[in-house]
């Protein structure tokens, strides 16, 4: 699979999103934000960082970016888009993914591991999960607490949108489990129509067990699967 | 221009006529004042005088430390750039290597905690990548008053939340630190912020002006009226008067530091620039005339030429302003346009401000007209340096000699005791500030904070690169030698618990008012101890930074002289952990316990006391220690290591009971020798380690 | 061409969260004032323009909103003219 | 006791540098804003609370100010009273 990771002013996991490609069999490059081209691409990823300093609102000013109106294109075509952290506010912002995320409750960063759990393992994105698998992944965000009128929420529910939930260890959604106060503990959603991603959580940091986990893998070996016609829908 | 400027330097119009008065405002003396009027030969000018006020402050200048550092060892093969530098350079093999460094902000954050603390973190970054080094790792050395004071509270908040905004930002992942809460340091927060860089040691740029007619240009952020005086005031005790001087505040801004990182980086790869510096303390002046300095040439600077950000600034401004964010780089005549290209992609500006020159003179016109003219070698190594005398004080040497046997004997129920000492600040996790902080971005943090010391691995490797800071300011303030050393001593050990091999030192000695003779005493002896230890780890120290007048209304920090230490990994997946990772392992003390409670967390506890002997240090025993901990690690024998700090060995099992918040475990031991209660469990004896293994390896 | 000085008001949905603003009123409370009742927390944006009107630079301001300055998800906003009467108000300490 | 609405706008000290105000300038201009001259950010708190008058209301605010919600070395703050006169102009949009 060739997957490109769109570098913005400020992304600071494009690096880290490049090599979670390559560890998982797939050929990865760059697109700066000011340039187009998406040809030849089959997955494109929005990585996380801190694009223009999360200044104004995260990901507000960096959905304006020249590359954006390509990756807006693709994703209409119905290419694979994974937004991760940073770039699931930049999704949210650009109207590729419903909601917002919004500051912390706490107010305060928070960079730790944390509990997730599978629920819908039928898409591109977790097929290589089973449903109700408990993953552990760091967090690293100020600006990770999800909000949505109720009628969205409703609908990411009812249509199977919420990929990924804030648990605790015990992989219950409790109120202690949801680092950041996210709307139904919701920790990573996917659109309508199931190719585009975003979830504030790594994956891209939890590829190699010599750095705490490898639970992360299975997204980007889903994608991958899906490219090589062999994933769910 | 240089026609003009051979017209000679004349007193600017609007600029202040120099008194004595002004003189001594600028922090110079009337002996220093003689001899820039010898350097220049006639009387200096308003803007002159700024200048070489801040050349020649203690910040600059290390005017009262410079003879000290003579004493460090500093030499090993495997330093490729050792102090004066921007930052040590050292090779780790596979032909990579390091750079790193600590430095100060302890007198930004006192005034205003978030943006000091941030602004900290962005210069200790741009010294790293100065060196044409990728910043991989932070660490941060933070001490305050006691925390039931709601000041403090607000000063660690505060410190705490502009560190992590910062390194957050950019995307460096921190790795570990330290923080204590002493009444010590009511007033005077210490914050040191180290960085580390990684390089091909094939790489490496320096700062430096060379080549007569290349280009000076100013790269990044616009120059506004930011910390003006930012050197002099940072070598100046906190007094009523002070306040009225604050320079304006420094803002940071991560964002812009992220660009200026890749710009600098690609910069240095195109080969378009001979070298690059942080525009730090000072500002253009140090930038400009250190570079010059070091190539042996001189520069001409026209500051009509800086971008500001601000109208109506003064040569005397510009020269000085501490705006955040920018560099000085010296381009490949002709290459200009590709360095500006270059800026530009990252969305930062670049201006054309000078040239270099042959003539040895640092030279400032203001559109063509001279303001000052310099011979760059007197302002940047003519600044005069004392070497004072130091008497230790003899309330201090009371407070040593004090006996302690009262508190060794055993007082009642020690479970107690143990759980209000762990409960201390200065002993419970540190939890509530590693989680405000990034630890995992570039997914290579192998150890993160928590344990003795972090560990990442180096890119492309399966080797790791290990990292710790310390500095017991306690054991330091009652025998600043001997505090000194164990500080090293513990760096070096808390690298060996994790299977790091020790290889080189950075080094911020926070001090006091050195003009005063305990507090020279305290700067003197402590840096003989660092010396003493570091031979005989074979760690040489390849820079560091200096933080004196750390003193409000007369009372002075702890002597704090915290080590940055960094160590070499062979294979990263055969790291040791402080937690215990099985029931039924078997438990073993290394080294031994002694009735050491001088200068213990125990102390200040329960008795509100900071006496007696700190702990005694066998250099000798503590380096065949580390190096058979260091083989037992890398032969995979052990399950866990952690060393015995603060709190003792009571604590040192408790911490390596519940390493592992997820799976608690205990400990069941037996006393191996006749130590009363208290001194067995919360004695500090140094040259101690808890380590754990499978009955198979016991 | 004339030049106008705005305040742009950019306030979360209310009943949307706002947890700046929750903290600062508990932060209030346990300063002792107790008679604070509600605390919303948005951003106060300052823009100085060129514009060919009052009215022409009203509407860029608004239209800077819809586009980039309030999330339309979790934000509403209101634009003020500072300047002549207006100013004498809005800045009133 | 009486209900009053203050608008409590707390701005970046002149001179001071204003990261967000520069990248949202910087935005504008990208966006095709030309005539847009400066941006400041800041914050703009709304607080509701019961007081005897109106001039305790505001010096309720004020002190409040002093003591939490401004940076006293980096920010200055306006208070202004939303109620009757003030509010027409303050809100006017
Ligand atoms: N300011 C800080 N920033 C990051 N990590 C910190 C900080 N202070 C303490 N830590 C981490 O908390 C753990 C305990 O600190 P400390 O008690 O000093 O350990 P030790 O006594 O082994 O040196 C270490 O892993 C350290 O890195
Ligand atoms: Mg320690």
């Amino acid at each position: 699979m060739k997957v490109v990771v769109v570098t913005f002013p400020g992304s600071n996991c494009d690096q880290d999103c490049h090599r979670a490609v390559e560890l998982a069999g797939g050929e990865a490059s760059y697109l700066w934000h000011r340039e187009h081209g998406l040809a030849g691409a089959d997955a494109v990823i929005l990585p996380g960082g801190f694009s223009y300093g999360d200044y104004l609102r995260a990901g507000a000013i960096a959905r304006f970016s020249p590359a954006m109106e390509d990756v807006l294109a693709f994703a209409r075509r119905g290419g694979p888009v994974l937004a991760v952290c940073n770039g699931f506010q930049i999704a949210c912002e650009a109207g590729l993914l419903p909601g917002a995320l919004i500051r912390n409750r706490t107010l305060k960063f928070h960079s730790f591991d944390q509990h997730l759990r599978v629920e819908n393992a039928d898409t591109l994105w977790t097929s290589a999960y089973q449903r109700g698998d408990v993953l552990r992944m760091p967090v690293a965000h100020a600006e990770g607490n999800y909000e949505a009128d109720t009628a969205t929420l409703d609908r990411l529910e009812g249509e199977g949108q919420v990929l990924l939930r804030y648990v605790d260890a015990r992989g219950e959604p409790t109120d202690e489990g949801n680092p950041n106060g996210s709307a139904r503990a919701i920790a990573g959603i996917r659109n309508a129509e199931g190719n585009v991603m975003g979830l504030m959580p790594h994956p891209d940091r939890a590829m190699e067990a010599v750095v705490g986990s490898v639970d992360g893998r299975g997204i980007f070996e889903g994608m991958a699967r899906y490219l090589s016609g062999a994933g769910a829908r | 221009m240089s026609r003009q400027a051979e017209a000679g330097v004349a007193p600017r119009a609007g600029d202040p006529g120099i008194t004595p008065e002004l003189v001594a405002d600028h922090g110079l003396s009337p002996d220093e004042y003689e001899l820039i009027l010898t350097a220049l030969g006639r009387e200096p000018t308003f803007t002159e005088l700024g200048v070489f006020s801040a050349m020649w402050s203690e910040h600059c200048g290390y005017k009262n430390s410079k003879p000290l550092l003579k004493l460090l060892p500093t030499e090993a093969p495997w330093v490729i750039e050792g102090p004066g530098e921007n930052a040590g350079v050292i090779d780790v093999g596979d032909g990579w290597a390091i750079a790193f460094k600590i430095e100060s902000h302890n007198h930004p954050s006192a005034v205003e905690p978030y943006q000091g603390a941030a602004t900290g973190v962005g210069g200790i970054l741009r010294d790293i990548f100065t060196m044409g080094a990728r910043p991989i790792a932070t660490l941060n050395s933070l001490r305050f008053g006691d925390l039931d004071d709601g000041r403090v509270r607000y000063l660690f908040g505060g410190v705490v939340k502009g560190i992590g905004d910062y390194g957050n930002c950019v995307g460096i992942p921190n790795l570990g630190g330290e923080v204590y809460f002493d009444r010590g340091y009511e007033g005077n927060p210490i914050v040191n912020a180290m960085a580390i860089g990684l390089l091909r040691a094939d790489e490496m740029i320096k700062g430096e002006a060379k080549g007569v007619g290349n280009a000076l240009m100013v790269v990044g952020a616009r120059t506004g009226r930011d910390g003006i005086h930012g050197a002099t005031f940072a070598s100046e005790e906190l007094s009523e008067e002070s306040e009225h001087k604050r320079p304006q505040v420094q803002v940071g801004d991560p964002f812009t530091e992220k660009l200026l990182l890749e710009a600098s980086l690609e910069l240095i790869r195109s080969g378009a620039i001979t070298g690059i510096q942080d525009m730090g303390a000072a500002g253009l002046t140090s930038s400009a005339s250190e570079m010059a300095g070091r190539a042996g040439n001189g520069v001409e600077i026209d500051v009509a030429l800086v971008p500001v950000r601000e109208t109506g600034m003064t040569p005397y401004e510009i020269l000085l302003s501490e705006s955040q964010e920018r560099m000085l780089v010296v381009a490949q005549r002709g290459r200009e346009s590709e360095v500006s290209r270059i800026l530009h992609k990252w969305e930062l500006e670049a201006a054309v401000i000078g040239r270099v020159t042959d003539d040895g003179l640092f030279r400032v016109l203001e559109g063509g007209t001279p303001v000052a003219e310099i011979p760059a070698l007197p302002l940047t190594g003519g600044c005069p340096t004392y070497e004072r005398e130091g008497v230790e004080s003899a309330e201090i040497r009371a407070l040593r000699g004090r006996d302690l046997s009262e508190y060794a004997a055993p007082t009642g129920d020690l479970t107690d005791r143990l759980l209000r000492l762990i409960a201390s600040p200065n002993i419970a996790s540190k939890r509530w500030v590693f989680r405000q902080y990034d630890t995992t971005v570039r997914a290579s943090s192998v150890v993160r904070p928590g344990g003795d010391a972090g560990v990442v691995r180096i890119p492309g490797t399966n080797r790791g690169l290990a990292a710790t800071t310390d500095c017991n300011g306690r054991y330091c303030y009652l025998h600043p030698r001997r505090g000194a050393a164990i500080a090293v001593a513990e760096a070096a050990r808390n690298l060996a618990c994790v299977g790091a091999l020790p290889i080189a030192v950075t080094n911020n000695r926070n001090f006091g008012n050195p003009l005063k003779p305990a507090i020279y005493h305290q700067l003197r002896e402590a840096v003989l101890g660092i010396a003493e230890a570091c031979v005989a780890f074979e760690t040489p120290v390849t820079g560091g930074n200096v933080s004196l007048y750390n003193e409000t209304e007369g009372a002075a920090i702890y002597p704090t002289p915290v080590i940055g230490m960094v160590g070499v990994v062979e294979d990263v997946d055969r790291v040791c952990r402080h937690a215990f990772t099985g029931e039924g392992d078997h438990i073993f003390l290394l080294g031994t316990n002694r009735d050491e409670m001088g200068g213990s967390e125990y102390l200040y506890v329960f008795q509100d006391l900071v006496a007696g002997e700190p702990p005694q240090l066998d250099l000798l025993a503590e380096r065949q220690l580390q190096r058979a901990l260091l083989a037992m690690i890398t032969g995979g024998l052990l399950s866990s290591a952690h060393d015995c700090a603060e709190g003792g060995l009571a604590c040192a099992l408790v911490e390596s009971a519940i390493g592992n918040g997820e799976r608690p475990l205990g400990a069941d031991v037996t006393r191996a020798d006749d130590l009363a209660g208290v001194p067995l469990l919360f004695g500090e004896s140094q040259g101690r380690v808890v380590v754990s293994c499978p009955s198979e390896h016991a | 061409m004339s030049r106008f000085q705005l305040e742009i008001r950019v306030v979360p949905r209310a009943g949307l969260l706002d947890p700046p603003g929750k903290a600062i009123h508990h932060a209030l409370h346990s300063l002792g004032y107790r008679g604070v009742e509600e605390v919303r927390v948005g951003k106060a944006i300052f823009v100085q323009l060129e514009a060919e009107s009052e009215q022409a630079a009203r509407d860029r301001a608004h239209e800077m909103c819809r586009k980039l300055l309030a999330n339309p998800v979790t934000e509403d906003f209101e634009v003020t003219l500072l300047g002549g009467a207006d100013a004498a108000a809005g800045r009133s300490a």
